[in-house]
C-alpha cells in the first residue's frame, strides 16, 4: 500500500528541494485527499511520482480541469468612524473579491505496484492570461488528449504540449464552454415545452427582432 | 493496299512527331509505341497483299514485335518512374542535366 | 382511371397500374439508405437491419456508403453543430428524389441534449425532414414503422399538381446552403427558407 | 436426346432469318444473337441480385427481401425503376465525357465476352478460332473502363479504388490465363466450342470433363479464384471495399450509371463463370449419360447457377483480404501454382489418365499446393497462439 | 476503299493525332488505347484474328494501363504552365512531314501497290503454333528470355530507387519531420519539394 | 491554432522513442480525410490520414463530431438527472456506465448498496460486457469486409441479452437502471431462469463463431502482426481494458480495486503476448468465457433481500461538499467518474474519464506504416464508441 | 493447411443456411407489421397520465404539483395549473392541470417522472408507433391524448398496476377509515360534549396501520417491485415467440 499523503509530502520536501506541495483535504466519506503542487514544480513532482520506487505511479488515469470563478463574498463590517465630528458606529458592506483560477486534477495509479490513486492538482495564476501549466504529456503520454480537451473546454494552456489544438470544438471556436461563466449561444428558436430560462431566451429573441420567426 | 500503307505512314509520322516534339517522357514513349504499331500494320498488310499469303512469317513477326513492345513499354515506364523520382518531373527537358 | 375503379380492379386481382403508380411503386420499394449513423440511434438502426427485425424485407438492406447511390438519409442520433455542415453536405450530395428520416429525439429537436452548446436543435433547421420518429432511441420496430410511413407517403404523392413531390418542382432546391463555423455558433443558425417554427412557443 | 427441344432456339433463329431479306440477313443474325443474350442475362442479373440478397439473408438467419411482389421477386424491378428515375448527378469538376463513357464501356466489354460463350449445343453467337483469346481481350478492356470511372470522378476514394482494381485485375489476369493453358493444351484449340466438344463423351460413369483430372481440378479452382478477383467479388472486393474506400471507383456514380456498373460487374461474373463451365465443367454437356436428353442450354444454366450460388456462399462467409496480401497471393501462390499446373497437364498427356497419371499429376499438384500454402503464411504469424491468464 | 475501313482509318488517324497533341496526359493515353483497339479491328478485317486479340490483350489491356499508372504515379500536382511542345517546333515537324511524304512515295512507287487482297488467307492458329514451335523456336526462346530480363529489369528499376529514397529520408532533408516521435504539424504538405 | 513549432523538451519518456515504422516516400503523398461519415469509423469519427500509396504515414484523429456536452449538462442538472445521460455515453454498455456513476456518487455520499443489488450489478455488468464484446467482434469483422454474417450472428446473441435487459429495466439500450445506493427495481419473477438460459446457450455461439471465423486464414493474415502496441507505450499512454491486456499488462480493475463484490468470484484475466489485433480479438473472446463463469456463479448465489440502501433518497439528494473518483472496468477499459460536490443539488464538477478516447492516443502509433485497410481494423480493435469519446 | 479454415467457415454458413429452413433458432426474423415480438411487461416508451373511472377530466390523478416538470432531465414536460380545484380519489381537494404537454420529440424515456410522482399519476406507455410527418404538432402530446384509463395501465403493466391499485386502495381505505373515525370522533366528541365528560377518544388506534407514504418514492418503487413485474407477456395482434425468448 502507498504511504500516507502526509508522509509523502514530508518525503517530497526532503527529496525534492524547495518544492511547493501541500495537502488539500477532501470531506467526502469515500474519497481520498489530494496534493496541491505549484505549477513551476509540476514536472519535477510528476517525474518523482513516476520514478520513485515506492510510488511507481506509471499510469495517469484521469486528468481534468475545474473552473473556480472569481468569488465575491459580501461581509457586513461595523466600524467606528468620525461622522460629522462624532464617532459613530457605521455599518458597511465590504466586498472581498477572491480571484478565480483554473485547476487541473490528476489521478495517478500504479499498474506495476497496483496501488493508487494519488491525486494531485495544479492551479493557474488566474483565469485570464496566466492560464499556463506544464504539460504532463512528456511524462505520461496518456495526458495528450486529455490536456487538449482541458485546453479546449477550459482554456488552460499546457506549455510544451506537442500538439495543443482544440479537441472537441471546431478550430475557429473562440469560447471555452466548460467555464462556469460561459454563455451559450441563444439558438432557442422554438420550444414547445419551454421552461424558465429558455422561455426568457425566446422572449429576448422575439423582442430583439433578430429572429426570423415569421 | 494503298490506304493501309498511307495509314501506317501517318501513324509512323505521328509517332515520330510525338517522340520529337513532346516534352513529356511518357508521350515520347507513346510516340515510339505508335511507330511500332505502324510497322506491325505494314507487316500484316504485306502478308495479306503480298505474294506469299500462305507464309506465317509476317504474323509471327508481328507477334514477336508485340511481345517486344510490351517489354519495351514495361522497361520504359519503369525508367520514367525512376527518373521521375529522381528529377521530380517527367519532362525530358529537365533530364538533360549531367548530374545526379 | 379513378381511385374507385382501380380499387375495384385490384380487388379482382387485375394488376393495373398507371405510370404514376409505377413511378411511385418503384421508388417506394427500393429505398436504399445512406450508411450513416451518428450516435446511439445508429445502433438501433443497425439492429433494425439485423436478423431479428430485418429491414431487408422491404428491399432496403442495401446500405450504400456513398451518398450518390442512396435515397434515404436516416439521421440517427445527435447532430452536433460540428457535424451539422457535414450532414447538410451529405444531403446535398444525394441525388433526387431523396428522403430524410429524423430518427430519435436528438435528430428531431436536440432531444435530451438540446441544452448543450454544441448540439443542433433539430436537423430540420437545415434540411427538410419527411418523417420524424420520437424515442430515445426508438425501437427498431419504430424505425420499421417510420419506414412504412415513408412508403405510404410516397405512395400517396401525386406527380402533378401543386402537391407534387419536392423533387418534381422545378424551382425547389435540391441543395441547401451549408452553415459555417462561427466563433460562437453556427452561422446562420437555421435555414429560414425551409424552417419556420410556429409563431409563438407554448405559454409565451 | 430430344433433338428439337435441344435445338429449338437454333431452329427458331434459322426460321426467322429465312423471313428476312437476304441483304439484311447478317444484321438480323447479329440482332437475333445479341438480343436474346442481353435479355437472358439481364434477367439472370435481376434474378441473381434478389437470389443473392435472399441467400445471404438465409445464411444470416433472416428472410431477405420478401415484400415486393410475390416472395420479393419484383425487388429488382423496383430497383430498376428507381435507378431510372433517380437524378443523375455529375459532380462539378469531373471529366464529363469519361464519366459518362465508363459505365457504357464496362457493359460493352462485358457483353462482348458473351459472343464466344457457347450457351448450348450450336448456340454460340460467334464461333471464333481464337475464342478464348477474344474473351480475355474483351475482359482486358474493362480495366480501362474502371480506370476511366475512377479517374474521371476526381475523388480520392474513387481513384484509390480504381488503382486497386486495376492492379488487382492485371495481377490476376496472369494466373487466370495460365490456368486455362492446360485445357487449351489438352483440347488443342482456342475455340470455345472446340473445347466443349473435346469434353463430350463419357468414360465409364464419369463425363470427360477436365475438372475430373487432377490438373483440371486444380485449374478449375485457380480459374475460379482468379475470376472472382477479376470480377471484384468477395473476398477480393477490395476496390469497392466499403470499410476502407466508401464505394471504390463508383463512389461518385448515381442513378442509372451506377446501375450500369452493377450490371456490368455481374455480367463480368457470369461471363467468367460461364467460361469456367466451358473450360472445365464440360460446357453444356450433361454430367451423366442417362441425363443426356435434357436440353443442353438447361445444363449450361444449371451449372452457371451453381457457380453463382458458390460465389454467394463464399461472399457470405469470408472477410476481405488486404491489398498487399491480395498481391502476394497472386504472385506467390496463384502464379507458381498455375505454372505447376501447366506442367502437370503436360505430364498427364504422357502418363495417360490411368493410375500412374493420377499418382504423378495428383501428387505434383497436391504437393505444390501444400508447399506454396506454407510459403504463403505471413512470416510472423503463429497459427496456434497460447494465451496467459492472470488470476 | 470500303466504308468500314474509312471509319477505322478516320478513328485511327484522329485518335493518334489526339494522343500526341492533347494536354491532359490521361486523355492522351486513353486516345492511344483507342488507336490500338482500332488497329486491332483493322487486323481483324485483314483476317489476322489471333493478332487482333493479342493486340487488344497486350496493348489495351497492359501497355495502355501501365502507361496510365505511370501517368498517375508521376503526377506532380498542377501541371506547370508551359507549352506542351519543345521550343523548336518547326524542324521536327519538317522532319515528320518529310518522313511521311517519303513513306507515302515509297508506298506509291511500290510494285505491290495494286496487288489484290489474298481473300482466303487467314492465320490459322494451329499453323501459327506449329511454326512457332518448329521453325521459329529459337526466336521464341530468345523472346522469352528477353521478356524475363525486361520483367526483372523493370522490377529492379522501380525497386532500386526506393533504396535511394530511403537515404534521402535518413538524411532528414525533406521528410525528417515524419520521424519525430510526435508529429506536431497540423497541416502537411503533400508535395515535399 | 498553429502549434507546429512547439518542440518537445527533454527528458522524454522512453515510450516516446518507440520506433515508428516510417514509410518512405514513393511518389506523392495523398491526404485522405476518413470520416466523419465513413462506413468503418464506428460513428462520426474522423481520421486525417496521409497516405503514401496505401501506407499510412501520418494519422490524426479528429474528435468532437458527437460532442454533446454531457459534462456541461450534468453540471446543470441534479445528481439523479445525470443518470439517464450516462446511458448515452457508451451506448452499448449503459448498465456499466450507470454503475460507474452510481459508484462514484455512493463514494461521495457514503452510501452502501445492499448485497442483492451488488449481485444484480455484477450480473448486468457482465451481460453488458458480453454483448459489447460480441458486437465489437462483429463490427471488427465487418470492417475486415465480411459481408455482414458475423455481425448478424453477433446481433442475434445481443438481442437475447437485450431481451433480458428490457424485461428487467424496460429499455433495450438506455436502461437507466441503477440508483445511488442500489437498483431501481428488483428482478422480475422468472428473470433469473431466463438469464441462466442465455448463459447456458452462449457457449454455443462462441463455438459457432470459432468455427466460422477464428480459424480463417484471411482473419489470421489480416490481424496477426498488425497494429502492434508495445507494452511500455500502452502503459504510458494510459491505455486500459482489453487493449492493454492484449499487450500483456495484467491490469483489470475488477481485480485491482475489487469494487462491488468482484472479490467473491474466481475468474481469470486473459493476457496477450503480441499486442496485435489478433490478440485484442482473442483476449475479448477469452474474456467472454470468463464473464460466463462469473455470471454462472452470480446467478447461482444471488441472495434475496432489499435492493436499496435505506439511507438513499431520490429527490432533493444533496451530498456534502467533497470530491470522489470512482472507476470500474467497463467493457472498453477504465470508465471513471470524477464528481465534485459543493453541497448543492447539482454536481459542481462532473467529469467522465472515457476509456475510448484515451485508448485512441496510441492509434497513430499503431497505424503508421500499415495500410489504410489495416488502420480501419486497428481502429476497430480498439473498440471505441463515439458517445463516450466525444461525450 | 491453407483453406481448411475457409472450408470450416463455409460449413458453418451452410449449416445456418439450411438451418434457416428447419430450425426456429436460425431464422430469428419477426416480420414486424404482421408479427410482433411480445412486449415485455417492463417496457417503456413515453409517459401518459392515468385517470380513474371513465371520465378523463374527473378521474385524472395528476394534481399539477409540477414535480415531474422540475425533475424531468430534458425538460420536456410543461404544466399549467388550473385555478379551480377538484376532489381527488380520496376526496381531498387538489389542483388539476390546465395544460399538460409532453414533447415526445425531446423525451428520453428515462422514467424519472414516474419515479418521482407521489400520486401514481404518470406512468410509462408502451406504444412506439409514433412516426409523424409534422414535428411541431404531431409530436407535442396534449393532456387529452395523454390521459388514459387505469384499465389501459392494467393491461400494459399488470403487475405494476396491481401493486399501484393495492396501494391506492389501502390509502383510500385508510382515508375513509380516517374519515369515518373523524366522523365518529366528531360524533363522540359531540356526544361527549353533550354528556359532559367522556373518556379520551383513541381514533388512531382504530385506524389500520399506515401504509408506506406515497411521498417516499424510493420505498414505493422498492415495495412495488418486490412483488415484481413478472415476465408475463402482453401484447396485441399475432404474437411470435422469438427464438431467444424461450
Amino acid at each position: 500500500m502507498m504511504e500516507s499523503l502526509e508522509a509523502l509530502v514530508s518525503r517530497m520536501a526532503s527529496v525534492l528541494p524547495a518544492i511547493d506541495v501541500s495537502l488539500v483535504p477532501n470531506e467526502a466519506p469515500g474519497g481520498p485527499s489530494s496534493l496541491r503542487v505549484a505549477p513551476q514544480d509540476g514536472r519535477r513532482a510528476a517525474e518523482f511520482f513516476k520514478s520513485d520506487p515506492g510510488l511507481r505511479l506509471d499510469y495517469l488515469s484521469n486528468l481534468t480541469g475545474v473552473d473556480w470563478p472569481d468569488r465575491v463574498t459580501k461581509q457586513k463590517v461595523k466600524s467606528k468612524r468620525l461622522v460629522d465630528g462624532v464617532e459613530k458606529e457605521v455599518e458597511e458592506t465590504l466586498e472581498t473579491r477572491t480571484p478565480g483560477f483554473l485547476e487541473v486534477v490528476y489521478h495517478l495509479y500504479s499498474i506495476e505496484l497496483k496501488h493508487g490513486p494519488l491525486i494531485f492538482r495544479m492551479r493557474t495564476a488566474d483565469r485570464m492570461a496566466g492560464v499556463h501549466l506544464p504539460s504532463m504529456t512528456p511524462v505520461w503520454r496518456g495526458a495528450e488528449f486529455q490536456e487538449r480537451e482541458v485546453f479546449d473546454l477550459y482554456g488552460v494552456r499546457f506549455d510544451s504540449h506537442p500538439d495543443l489544438r482544440r479537441l472537441l470544438m471546431w478550430e475557429t471556436f473562440e469560447d471555452h464552454p466548460m467555464r462556469k461563466d460561459y454563455v451559450e449561444p441563444n439558438d432557442y428558436e422554438y420550444e414547445p415545452t419551454a421552461h424558465d430560462e429558455v422561455l426568457a431566451k425566446i422572449k429576448e429573441r422575439d423582442s430583439s427582432g433578430v429572429s426570423g420567426t415569421a | 493496299m494503298m490506304p493501309y500503307l498511307l495509314l501506317s505512314s501517318l501513324l509512323f509520322s505521328a509517332g515520330l512527331a510525338a517522340a520529337l516534339l513532346r516534352r513529356n517522357a511518357i508521350l515520347v514513349l507513346v510516340g515510339i509505341e505508335l511507330m511500332l504499331n505502324a510497322a506491325n500494320l505494314n507487316f500484316v498488310v504485306f502478308w495479306k497483299f503480298g505474294p506469299n499469303p500462305e507464309s506465317m512469317a509476317p504474323a509471327l513477326f508481328v507477334l514477336f514485335s508485340i511481345a517486344i513492345a510490351a517489354a519495351e513499354a514495361g522497361v520504359g515506364l519503369a525508367l520514367i518512374l525512376a527518373l521521375h523520382k529522381h528529377f521530380k518531373s517527367t519532362n525530358v527537358d529537365d533530364m538533360n542535366l549531367l548530374k545526379g | 382511371m379513378d381511385e374507385g375503379l382501380r380499387g375495384e380492379l385490384s380487388r379482382h386481382g387485375i394488376f393495373t397500374t398507371s405510370l404514376e403508380g409505377l413511378y411511385n411503386w418503384g421508388r417506394k420499394n427500393s429505398i436504399w439508405p445512406l450508411q450513416f449513423g451518428l450516435a446511439c440511434c445508429a445502433i438501433e438502426m443497425i439492429a433494425a437491419t439485423m436478423a431479428r427485425y430485418d429491414l431487408a424485407r422491404f428491399g432496403a438492406e442495401v446500405f450504400r456508403p456513398s451518398p450518390r447511390q442512396a435515397d434515404l438519409m436516416i439521421v440517427a442520433g445527435t447532430v452536433t453543430k460540428k457535424m451539422a455542415p457535414q450532414v447538410v453536405r451529405l444531403y446535398n450530395q444525394m441525388p433526387e428524389p431523396k428522403y430524410v428520416i429524423a430518427m430519435g429525439a436528438c435528430a428531431i429537436s436536440g432531444g435530451p441534449f438540446k441544452q448543450g452548446y454544441n448540439v443542433l436543435k433539430g436537423i430540420d433547421r437545415y434540411i427538410p425532414v419527411d418523417v420524424h420518429i420520437p424515442g430515445c432511441p426508438p425501437r427498431p420496430e419504430a424505425l420499421l414503422h417510420a419506414f412504412m410511413t415513408l412508403q405510404k407517403r410516397i405512395d400517396a404523392q401525386k406527380l402533378t399538381g401543386p402537391s407534387r413531390p419536392r423533387h418534381l418542382v422545378e424551382e425547389a432546391p435540391s441543395e441547401f446552403p451549408i452553415p459555417d463555423f462561427g466563433p460562437h455558433d453556427l452561422t446562420p443558425g437555421k435555414n429560414s427558407a425551409i424552417w419556420a417554427p410556429p409563431r409563438k412557443a407554448q405559454g409565451v | 436426346m430430344i433433338e428439337w427441344a435441344d435445338q429449338i432456339f437454333v431452329l427458331l433463329k434459322r426460321e426467322i432469318l429465312l423471313l428476312v431479306p437476304v441483304a439484311l440477313q447478317p444484321l438480323a443474325s447479329i440482332l437475333l444473337s445479341v438480343g436474346p443474350i442481353m435479355g437472358v442475362f439481364a434477367t439472370l442479373f435481376a434474378a441473381t441480385t434478389v437470389l443473392e440478397r435472399k441467400g445471404l439473408g438465409r445464411i444470416q438467419n433472416r428472410l431477405g427481401p420478401n415484400r415486393v411482389g410475390p416472395f420479393g421477386l419484383l425487388q429488382p424491378l423496383a430497383d430498376g425503376i428507381k435507378a431510372i428515375i433517380k437524378e443523375d448527378v455529375v459532380p462539378y469538376r469531373t471529366d464529363r465525357v469519361l464519366h459518362t463513357l465508363a459505365p457504357i464501356l464496362i457493359m460493352v466489354a462485358a457483353l462482348l465476352a458473351y459472343s464466344v460463350l457457347p450457351l448450348g449445343r450450336n448456340m454460340v453467337a460467334l464461333d471464333l478460332d481464337a475464342g478464348v483469346l477474344f474473351f480475355f481481350a474483351a475482359g482486358a478492356t474493362t480495366e480501362l473502363a474502371i480506370f476511366m470511372a475512377g479517374w474521371s470522378s476526381r475523388n480520392k476514394y474513387a481513384l484509390l479504388g480504381a488503382m486497386r482494381a486495376i492492379a488487382q485485375m492485371i495481377s490476376y489476369e496472369i494466373p487466370l490465363i495460365l490456368s486455362t493453358v492446360g485445357v487449351l493444351m489438352a483440347a488443342g484449340t482456342l475455340s470455345t466450342t472446340g473445347i466443349v466438344e473435346a469434353q463430350s463423351g463419357y468414360s465409364g460413369l464419369f463425363p470427360n470433363w477436365y475438372v475430373l483430372t487432377p490438373w483440371g481440378f486444380a485449374g478449375f479452382f485457380l480459374f475460379l479464384i482468379a475470376a472472382t478477383a477479376e470480377a471484384n467479388r468477395s473476398p477480393f472486393d477490395l476496390p469497392e471495399g466499403e470499410s476502407e474506400l466508401v464505394a471504390g471507383y463508383f463512389t461518385e456514380y448515381s442513378g442509372f450509371k451506377f446501375a450500369m456498373f452493377f450490371f456490368g460487374e455481374y455480367l463480368g461474373l457470369f461471363a467468367a463463370n460461364a467460361l469456367a463451365i466451358t473450360l472445365f465443367l464440360g460446357g453444356w454437356n450433361a454430367p451423366l449419360q442417362i441425363l443426356d436428353w435434357v436440353p443442353s442450354y438447361l445444363w449450361f444454366f444449371a451449372k452457371l447457377l451453381f457457380l453463382i450460388g458458390l460465389s454467394i456462399w463464399v461472399r457470405g462467409t469470408t472477410p476481405r483480404l488486404r491489398a498487399d496480401q491480395l498481391m502476394n497471393f497472386a504472385w506467390k501462390f496463384m502464379l507458381p501454382m498455375s505454372l505447376v499446373n501447366i506442367l502437370a497437364s503436360g505430364l498427364w498427356r504422357f502418363t495417360g489418365d490411368g493410375v500412374l497419371g493420377w499418382l504423378v499429376c495428383g501428387s505434383l499438384v497436391a504437393g505444390s499446393y501444400y508447399a506454396l500454402g506454407l510459403n504463403l503464411a505471413p512470416k510472423n504469424a503463429v497459427t496456434k497462439r497460447i494465451y496467459r491468464f492472470a488470476t | 476503299m470500303s466504308f468500314d475501313l474509312a471509319i477505322l482509318a478516320l478513328l485511327i488517324g484522329v485518335s493518334a493525332i489526339a494522343a500526341i497533341t492533347l494536354r491532359d496526359l490521361v486523355h492522351c493515353v486513353l486516345c492511344l488505347a483507342v488507336t490500338f483497339a482500332s488497329l486491332a479491328a483493322v487486323y481483324l478485317r485483314l483476317g489476322a484474328e489471333f493478332l487482333a486479340f493479342s493486340q487488344v490483350l497486350v496493348y489495351v489491356g497492359a501497355v495502355a494501363i501501365l502507361a496510365l499508372f505511370v501517368v498517375l504515379l508521376t503526377r506532380t500536382g498542377e501541371p506547370r504552365a508551359e507549352s506542351r511542345f519543345s521550343p523548336q517546333v518547326m524542324i521536327p515537324l519538317a522532319v515528320c512531314a518529310f518522313v511521311f511524304t517519303g513513306l507515302a512515295a515509297a508506298a506509291w512507287s511500290s510494285s505491290l501497290k495494286d496487288s489484290p487482297e489474298a481473300v482466303g488467307a487467314s492465320m490459322k492458329l494451329k499453323d501459327v503454333g506449329r511454326e512457332l514451335m518448329t521453325s521459329y523456336v529459337l526466336p521464341l526462346e530468345v523472346l522469352g528470355l528477353l521478356l524475363t530480363a525486361a520483367l526483372i529489369g523493370a522490377a529492379i528499376l522501380a525497386k532500386a530507387d526506393d533504396g535511394e529514397d530511403d537515404e534521402v529520408t535518413d538524411l532528414g532533408e525533406s521528410q525528417g519531420q515524419q520521424q519525430r516521435p510526435m508529429v506536431a504539424t497540423t497541416h502537411s504538405d503533400p508535395k515535399h519539394d | 491554432m498553429s502549434s507546429s513549432n512547439l518542440q518537445l523538451e527533454a527528458p522524454l519518456d522512453p515510450a516516446f522513442k518507440v520506433e515508428r515504422r516510417t514509410a518512405t516516400g514513393r511518389g506523392d503523398l495523398l491526404e485522405v480525410s476518413m470520416g466523419p461519415q465513413h462506413p468503418s469509423t464506428h460513428g462520426v469519427f474522423r481520421m486525417d490520414v496521409v497516405l503514401d500509396g496505401e501506407r499510412v504515414t501520418k494519422l490524426k484523429p479528429v474528435f468532437g463530431y458527437l460532442h454533446r456536452n454531457h459534462e456541461k449538462i450534468a453540471e446543470n442538472t441534479t445528481y439523479l438527472g445525470s443518470m439517464p445521460y450516462t446511458d448515452r455515453l457508451d451506448y452499448f454498455c449503459s448498465l456499466t456506465n450507470n454503475w460507474a456513476y452510481a459508484l462514484t456518487v455512493e463514494k461521495l455520499a457514503g452510501l452502501q448498496p445492499p448485497e442483492r443489488a451488488e449481485y444484480i450489478r455484477v450480473i448486468t455488468a457482465e451481460f453488458t460486457r458480453l454483448q459489447n464484446h460480441v458486437c465489437l467482434i462483429g463490427f471488427l469483422l465487418q470492417d475486415m469486409g465480411a459481408s455482414g454474417t458475423p455481425l448478424m450472428y453477433a446481433f442475434r446473441e445481443r438481442e437475447a441479452i437485450l431481451d433480458l435487459f428490457e424485461s428487467l429495466t424496460g429499455a433495450r439500450m438506455m436502461c437507466n437502471y441503477m440508483r445511488f445506493g442500489g437498483c431501481r427495481v428488483d428482478l422480475p419473477s422468472g428473470w433469473l431462469d431466463q438469464a441462466s438460459k442465455v448463459v447456458d446457450r452462449f457457449p454455443r455461439f462462441l463455438d459457432e463463431f470459432d468455427r466460422l471465423i477464428s480459424g480463417n486464414e484471411i482473419l489470421a493474415a489480416r490481424t496477426q502482426g498488425v497494429g502492434v502496441l508495445p507494452r511500455e507505450l500502452a502503459v504510458s499512454a494510459s491505455v486500459t481494458g482489453p487493449v492493454l491486456r492484449a499487450s500483456g499488462v495484467n491490469y483489470d480493475i475488477r481485480k485491482v480495486d475489487k469494487y462491488g463484490i468482484y472479490d467473491r468470484f474466481s475468474f481469470r484475466v486473459p493476457l496477450g503476448d503480441h499486442g496485435d489485433v489478433y490478440d485484442r480479438y482473442m483476449v475479448r473472446v477469452l474474456e467472454m468465457h470468463e464473464s460466463l463463469a462469473i455470471l454462472k456463479s452470480a446467478l447461482r448465489d444471488i441472495p434475496p433481500g432489499p435492493i436499496m440502501d435505506p439511507k438513499a433518497k431520490l429527490r432533493s439528494f444533496k451530498p456534502k461538499a467533497g470530491e470522489a473518483y470512482g472507476r470500474i472496468e467497463s467493457a472498453k477499459g477504465e470508465l471513471g467518474f470524477y464528481v465534485i460536490s459543493d453541497g448543492s443539488a447539482n454536481p459542481y464538477r462532473y467529469r467522465v474519464r472515457p476509456p475510448s478516447l484515451i485508448n485512441l492516443t496510441v492509434l497513430e502509433d499503431m497505424c503508421v506504416g500499415h495500410t489504410v485497410a489495416d488502420a480501419v481494423i486497428i481502429l476497430g480493435s480498439i473498440d471505441i464508441v463515439l458517445g463516450e469519446v466525444d461525450r | 493447411m491453407l483453406g481448411t479454415g475457409l472450408i470450416k467457415g463455409m460449413a458453418e454458413t451452410a449449416r445456418n443456411f439450411v438451418g434457416s429452413f428447419l430450425e426456429e433458432d436460425r431464422l430469428t426474423t419477426v416480420e414486424y407489421p404482421e408479427e410482433r415480438i411480445p412486449a415485455k411487461e417492463a417496457a417503456r416508451s413515453f409517459p401518459f397520465l392515468v385517470f380513474d373511472g371513465d371520465d378523463a377530466e374527473k378521474g385524472l390523478r395528476c394534481v399539477a404539483c409540477q414535480i415531474c416538470e422540475k425533475e424531468c432531465p430534458p425538460q420536456c414536460i410543461f404544466i399549467l395549473k388550473d385555478t379551480a380545484k377538484k376532489p381527488d380519489f380520496v376526496g381531498k381537494m387538489q389542483f388539476q392541470p390546465k395544460v399538460f404537454d409532453i414533447d415526445v420529440s425531446v423525451c428520453m424515456s428515462c422514467q424519472i417522472c414516474v419515479e418521482v410522482c407521489p400520486f401514481e399519476a404518470i406512468k410509462m406507455d408502451v406504444d412506439f408507433e409514433l412516426s409523424r410527418f409534422d414535428r411541431f404538432e404531431g409530436l407535442l402530446i396534449h393532456k387529452d391524448e395523454l390521459s388514459k384509463p387505469n384499465s389501459y395501465f392494467r393491461k400494459i403493466h399488470p403487475t405494476d398496476a396491481a401493486a399501484v391499485d393495492a396501494n391506492l386502495a389501502a390509502e383510500k381505505a385508510k382515508a375513509e377509515a380516517k374519515a369515518v373515525a373523524d366522523a365518529a370522533a366528531k360524533a363522540k366528541a359531540a356526544s361527549a360534549a353533550a354528556a359532559g365528560l367522556a373518556a379520551p377518544a383513541k381514533p388512531a388506534a382504530a385506524a389500520p396501520p399506515p401504509p408506506p407514504t406515497p411521498a417516499d418514492p424510493i420505498l414505493k418503487s422498492a415495495s412495488s417491485s418486490t412483488a415484481g413485474p413478472g415476465l408475463a407477456e402482453t401484447g396485441s395482434g399475432k404474437t411470435h415467440a422469438p427464438a431467444h425468448g424461450s
